[in-house]
């Protein structure tokens, strides 16, 4: 695809300036580990649940090694040994942990080659659930058919996993491809993961394996009924990365919105521990063929849209060699950019288009996630509709993929069902009457849309130069992306960062990676 | 008026004696509204907005949007929550979709009970030119995928077209003796088709046939309810095609024993 | 300008099929008068007025010479007549013979010469007075400036003149650049116009000079506050073409819908009356500088746009042709298109661009009236909203002119002032954001578009050769445009059509196109 | 219920102790509404809807279009005329757009009839993230051309950003010696901006120096009504912009003769 006239060598340039970016970055992450990796490992070696005071499980274990011994080990070297020691399974040993009738940290250490053949198999047990829910999708999808034009993406967002389970249901038959279940107000910032079916949230539900289970089990079933696959996404993102991204797996999620740059950005997470846990959680999501989803789209609801979009490109080029280190093949990567041009800008629709364009172009085998118009959306809700008209627009004039919907009350409230149905059948009217329109349209040779495309590419690769001159430590304290700054020792859960030990043991990583390298 | 900080839970249990409108949990009254009011845009506007949200009966009413549409008007967006419910089950309708028929059906239905051709006579009355409604029933091409009664075995179709006044229609009907006659109205300014709709049932009572014929309305704001009321024997509205109609009258025809019936000529 | 790929030779050729067309009904034309186009003439040397009963002293005077005299001689041969026999003036004659006091059939017949010196003064004020208007409307434009793209036009339609002003007003504050006051259900029928201010129609207001002048006055002072020429427009349709251009002559209207072909179609007007009417009221508007704009896109309203949109086209040759015989230059041909085609149609958007597309190229100085859609609205306002963002669209990536706005609320009532409001707001956002994209965008070659446009162009132009070898009479009798057959003497208002006499006098049409012809 | 045939004729003139909403002609009370129903999509559903838009006071009620949502919901669009009234010579504005300045006039203001710095002190509050709102009304840049209060001569604006607990930001606040204190909330569900905008003056009354500041809250669904009844001084909505704030509370401070008050730590 080449409707845009763009310098081919310059995006070489730019994608090897954000490799040695991410080579960089990712030397630092192999020296770490963090309490929310060591609790993703527990809970793919089954340890789940709750003490009475209703803090799960997985954090008791691994904070009761940090406290008492070295998390850089890993906690599959303690689980192992005390399985080796006391016969438990890690469920039973979190259990005792819990009721502080044993300490991981004060047993005789076994040998290490002991203590890998003692978990194997419960990891392996753990794998194998994902890689069936990995097939079982696979099988979904064969069964009814992929959609070849863009996926109709809709949020619930209730607080109440049952009503939103009602809402989802409806926007399936409403012609909804995927669900998302937006996340309560500041659970991002929890250093733990809420558990069981919940009903109080703001602005969102909690992320919990339960309501996982509950959304995954109901779609499934009006999935059947619709004769259709219908994704379920949620967040990957914020202080438990990677055990969100475990949960998920374990409960058949499709696609996780998974972005440390937007959790330092826009959540003031620490960066050192954020890149850490993003790359596990990638590793967990590829594993489990689970697309992600990058946060891109928020610079410019914050930032402007036309003077920042270069901004957008080059942090998904560092997306995407991020991704790639931790093995997630292009079609998992759901890279995320957005249509958030002030409306009164002349000429704006043609920015948009040329910068979506560009995007499809240079990530051609990524599902892209293409955000609605959201901050220039008004209470006028009649204008807004329409807004979203282009944005649909233009998303099928450029072949997008994940296509958030717009919503007409976006300045009001958290979506109606009714605002739903509206924006499907906004998206499917358009869709429907301009289906091969992406075909038949052709752009002029150094025009407005040739010339905005070339621009932002150069600039972002300026950028993306910079970057990798400077660092992207330094950089994001600089306040490049979305004028924010961030400190690199700032922001929330840098304590909870721990140096890898010589002797660091994650069986589940290991053997994750393993298999994903034979891919 | 203004903000409540009293507890807002409400119980969120559907009751189909108290139904409210929906946003996104059961009984949270939510509804949307958009007028224009013929005063200026600026916060006495936006309070008069608001106040006759109250006076509807909306609470935690907000004004989302206001725009100036000349000096002294105003256009408002306004999102609110509705205190009143309706009573769902007490509300009986006397729907003419019971017993729907296919094309296949009705032909059926009319060579198994009727046994001869069924004659209806169908125009678009008064001053009105629009044919688009009427043609989609009665023309033989239909509409939207649907076939019109002239393609109809078992059924003779006659279509007036336009502006055919009410006198013209029935002489027309008298003279085909009719089963049925179809009117299209859909011009509806200052109410011109009540008293058109109004006009013809009185000149068929004069002309004594009123009880021979089944008389029929359509159009896209005719309801069956607001037909009813009017004297006729059913409305149809929008998304109706000739198989709803045809299956409406050929049951009625023989419900109401006029399948053999004099001619209507005959006094 | 060619986007398409047209074969201009076929062009040429549905060309001169319509030349021929025209010619030969030109030729009956020219042998008929009719009483409106005498009533024209009236009205033109100073007759103004109604009797006590409120029939106007036009229809009087016509009335009384067709009784008593020979309409085919002509009004000016028996009013210069009667000039010289009693020196009253044309309104004083015509006032006499409303009370019964004068025949002009029975007065001495003087020489033709004198009665031309006579009348010629008299006819010569009025032209003046139109020229005057003429170059009032000039200087307006040459003040304020010109609108470069599309004119945004809405209707009014309370059916009282009073409230029509008020809407008109707001609508030019909100951004309407034309202003039309739809006419009362039922006027195109009567055979003579109205008097005075009127506040009662239905769907519309009546067409009267008096109302004409009292829009004029408000728009022109709205027009002072906002710097800009606001357009108006009426019908100089149905049973009185040319006397409505007349009085919009008078009043400096500057559009009117004028089209033979509407009125025998959709008002079952008797075809040679019309044709007769229509070629004297294009000479007015020429005259007096008025674009007219045609109907072509009723058709689309009542059959289907993607099977008869060649129907349009031959039809816009057609207008084209006759709109030339009557002096009318190619700068007030606003020939009528529609987007009416089936929102469901897979698609469909992109025959909607080809089509507009076409009439462009075909027609490059015709200031092209292009109507939203309106069969396909349905009560979902908010689907509504974005049927005619779509419609926008098409009009600034095809560059229509004359773009008549899409009400939200189209399958429901006529506009509310918010209605307009709103759809003044979508036509500028998108002709703002959207706005050099008629330049920017290409269409591929032998694409879905190009295809569809040398389609319809292929059947229009075979279409035009069998009108040319059947005749445009016989044509409309078997129901070729819109499925609508209409017999030749079927009809209204055969039975005032006159044969000329050869000795026909038309002092009026005969200095407007001495004039024309100088130009 | 349903269509009255009586006569309809209402007067036309415009009063404004009885204002109603316009369509096209003074009077005719034309507005127009949107909701969705827990029920079916049928003919019982859109009676269920046109009762519900008649216990809000409509008249002539049309359902222009229904919509099946899901089995048991089901999508409205109505038309009605409505007949409740609104008297317009009663409605009292406490309008904070009095006396508008422009930025030059603000900063002239300041130099003239307060001579020193204005202390500002602003955040988004609470739980709420969003920063773009505080950031328009105060950083340099300013928004859609409208600088911010950084810019200001004669103005120290301080923005603690995202996500300020209420405590901090008082805390803030007395070392600062603010002069004005500027809270930004975003998020209205389920009221959480209410709580915490009460909290805050509970706060600022416990310290005892809710007197000596004037406390602004902003936001898309504030308005200036809702602001005073939850105790602050002014609340400004959309299309505010710094020097609308700016204009407020320089004069505000002059006419509350904070200008010389003691330092806000002292007791
Ligand atoms: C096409 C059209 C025209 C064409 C008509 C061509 C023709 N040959 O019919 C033309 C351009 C001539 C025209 C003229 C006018 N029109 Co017109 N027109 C329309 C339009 C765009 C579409 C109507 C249509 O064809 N719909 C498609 C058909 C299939 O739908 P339908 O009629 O609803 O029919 C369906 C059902 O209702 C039902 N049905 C209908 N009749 C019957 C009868 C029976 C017995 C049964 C069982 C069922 C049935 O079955 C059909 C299939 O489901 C509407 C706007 C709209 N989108 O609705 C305006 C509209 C109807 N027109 C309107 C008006 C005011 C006029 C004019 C007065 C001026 C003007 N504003 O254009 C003139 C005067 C006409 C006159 N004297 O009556 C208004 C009416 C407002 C009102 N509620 O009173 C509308 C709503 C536009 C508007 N918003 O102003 N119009
Ligand atoms: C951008 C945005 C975000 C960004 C914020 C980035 C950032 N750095 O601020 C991100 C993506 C992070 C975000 C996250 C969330 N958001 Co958000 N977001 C928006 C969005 C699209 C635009 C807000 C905006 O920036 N507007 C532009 C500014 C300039 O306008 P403004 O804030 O109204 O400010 C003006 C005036 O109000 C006034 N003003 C504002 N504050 C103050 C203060 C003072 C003192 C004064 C004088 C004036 C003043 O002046 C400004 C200039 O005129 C809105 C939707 C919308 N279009 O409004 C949703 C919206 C506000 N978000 C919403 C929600 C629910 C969330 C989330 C909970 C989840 C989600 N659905 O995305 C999270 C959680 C955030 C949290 N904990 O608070 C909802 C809120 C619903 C409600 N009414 O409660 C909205 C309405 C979207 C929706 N329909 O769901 N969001
Ligand atoms: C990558 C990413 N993660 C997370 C979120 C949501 O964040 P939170 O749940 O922290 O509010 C977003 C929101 O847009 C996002 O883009
Ligand atoms: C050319 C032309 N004349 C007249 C009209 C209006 O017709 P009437 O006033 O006869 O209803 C139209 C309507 O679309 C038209 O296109």
């Amino acid at each position: 695809m080449n409707k845009l006239g763009l310098d081919w060598q310059l995006v070489e340039e730019a994608r090897n300036h954000a490799k040695e970016i991410a080579y960089f970055t990712q030397a630092f992450i192999d020296k770490h580990t963090t309490v929310t990796v060591e609790r993703a490992v527990c809970r793919l070696i089954g340890i789940d649940g709750v003490d009475e005071m209703g803090i799960p499980l997985a954090n008791i274990v691994v904070d009761h090694i940090k406290e008492n011994g070295n998390l850089g080990k890993g906690v599959c070297y303690y689980l192992g040994n005390t399985m080796i020691e006391t016969g438990l399974t890690p469920q039973k040993i979190a259990e005792e942990v819990a009721f502080n009738k044993l300490d991981l940290t004060k047993l005789p250490g076994n040998d290490i080659f002991d203590i890998r053949v003692k978990i194997e198999p419960v990891v392996k047990k753990y794998l194998r659930i994902i890689k069936e829910n990995k097939l079982q999708r696979d099988e979904y999808l064969k069964q009814y058919g992929e959609k070849s034009g863009p996926e109709l993406y809709v949020i619930v967002a209730t607080g109440n996993i049952y009503e939103d389970v009602t809402q989802a249901v409806a926007a399936s038959k409403q012609g909804a491809d995927i669900i998302a279940v937006i996340r309560s107000t500041g659970q991002s910032l929890l250093d733990y993961v809420p558990y069981g079916a919940t009903t109080e949230g703001f602005g969102g539900t909690f992320a919990t394996q339960e309501n996982f289970r509950i959304m995954r089990e109901a779609l499934d079933e009006v999935g059947k009924d619709l004769g259709k696959y219908i994704k379920l996404v949620n967040y990957a993102s914020g202080l438990c990365m990677p055990e969100i991204a475990a949960m998920g797996a374990l409960e058949r999620l499709d696609v996780m919105l998974n972005d440390s740059l937007y959790g330092i950005l826009f959540r003031d997470i620490n960066m050192k521990r954020t890149f850490i846990d993003q790359y596990f959680s990638r590793v967990i999501n590829s594993y489990a063929g689970i697309i992600i989803n990058t946060g891109e789209d928020n610079y410019l609801t914050t930032s402007d849209a036309v003077e920042e979009a270069h901004t957008v490109l080059a942090s998904q080029f560092i997306n995407e060699q991020f991704a790639a280190l931790a093995y997630l093949p292009e079609k998992l990567q759901g890279l995320g950019h957005a249509f958030e041009i002030n409306p009164e800008v002349e000429n704006g629709f043609l920015y948009e288009v040329a910068q979506a364009q560009m995007a499809r172009e240079i990530f051609p085998n990524a599902p892209l996630k293409y955000m609605p118009p959201t901050k220039f959306m008004t209470g006028n809700i009649f204008k807004g509709h329409v807004q979203n008209a282009l944005f649909n627009i233009t998303t099928i004039l450029t072949n997008q993929k994940i296509h958030l919907l717009g919503m007409l009350t976006e300045a009001i409230h958290t979506p109606f069902m009714s605002d739903r149905a509206l924006a499907i059948e906004n998206a499917n009217y358009i869709f429907n009457t301009m289906k091969d329109i992406s075909n038949e349209i052709e752009f002029k040779k150094d025009g407005i849309i040739q010339n905005r495309a070339r621009e932002v590419l150069e600039k972002g690769n300026n950028l993306l130069s910079e970057i990798a001159k400077e660092g992207i430590f330094e950089t994001i304290e600089k306040g490049i992306f979305a004028g924010i700054k961030r400190p690199q020792n700032g922001g929330k859960g840098l304590e909870n960062v721990f140096v890898k030990s010589e002797t660091y043991f994650n069986l589940v990583l290991e053997l994750m990676i393993e298999e994903l390298k034979e891919e | 008026m203004g903000y409540s900080l009293d507890n807002k839970n409400f119980d969120k249990t559907l009751d189909l004696t108290k139904i409210k409108p929906y946003g996104d949990t059961i009984n949270d009254g939510k509804i949307q509204l958009s007028f224009t009011l013929p005063i200026p845009n600026d916060e006495k506007g936006e309070i008069c907005a608001k106040e006759l949200a109250n006076k509807m009966g909306l609470l935690d009413v907000t004004v989302v949007h206001s725009e100036s549409l000349d000096k002294n008007f105003s256009f408002y967006v306004v999102y609110g929550n509705l205190v009143h419910t309706v009573d769902y089950s007490q509300i009986h309708v006397e729907t003419i979709d019971d017993n729907k028929l296919s094309m296949k059906e009705v032909e059926e239905y009319i060579n198994l009970n009727i046994g001869r051709d069924v004659v209806v006579v169908g125009a678009s009355t008064g001053t009105d030119a629009h044919t688009v409604g009427i043609d989609a029933i009665m023309n033989m091409k239909g509409y939207a995928g649907h076939y019109g009664l002239e393609r109809y075995h078992g059924i003779e179709a006659y279509n007036m077209g336009s502006q055919v006044e009410n006198e013209k229609f029935i002489e027309k009907a008298i003279e085909m003796n009719a089963d049925v006659l179809l009117v299209s109205q859909i011009v509806t300014q200052k109410d011109v088709h009540i008293n058109n709709l109004t006009n013809l049932i009185e000149l068929l009572e004069a002309e004594g046939i009123r009880d021979k014929v089944i008389v029929i309305v359509g159009g896209p704001r005719i309801s069956h309810e607001l037909a009813k009321e009017l004297g006729y024997d059913a409305g149809f509205g929008v998304k109706k095609f000739a198989e709803d109609v045809a299956s409406y009258f050929v049951q009625e025809l023989v419900n109401r024993k006029l399948v053999k019936r004099k001619p209507l000529g005959s006094k």
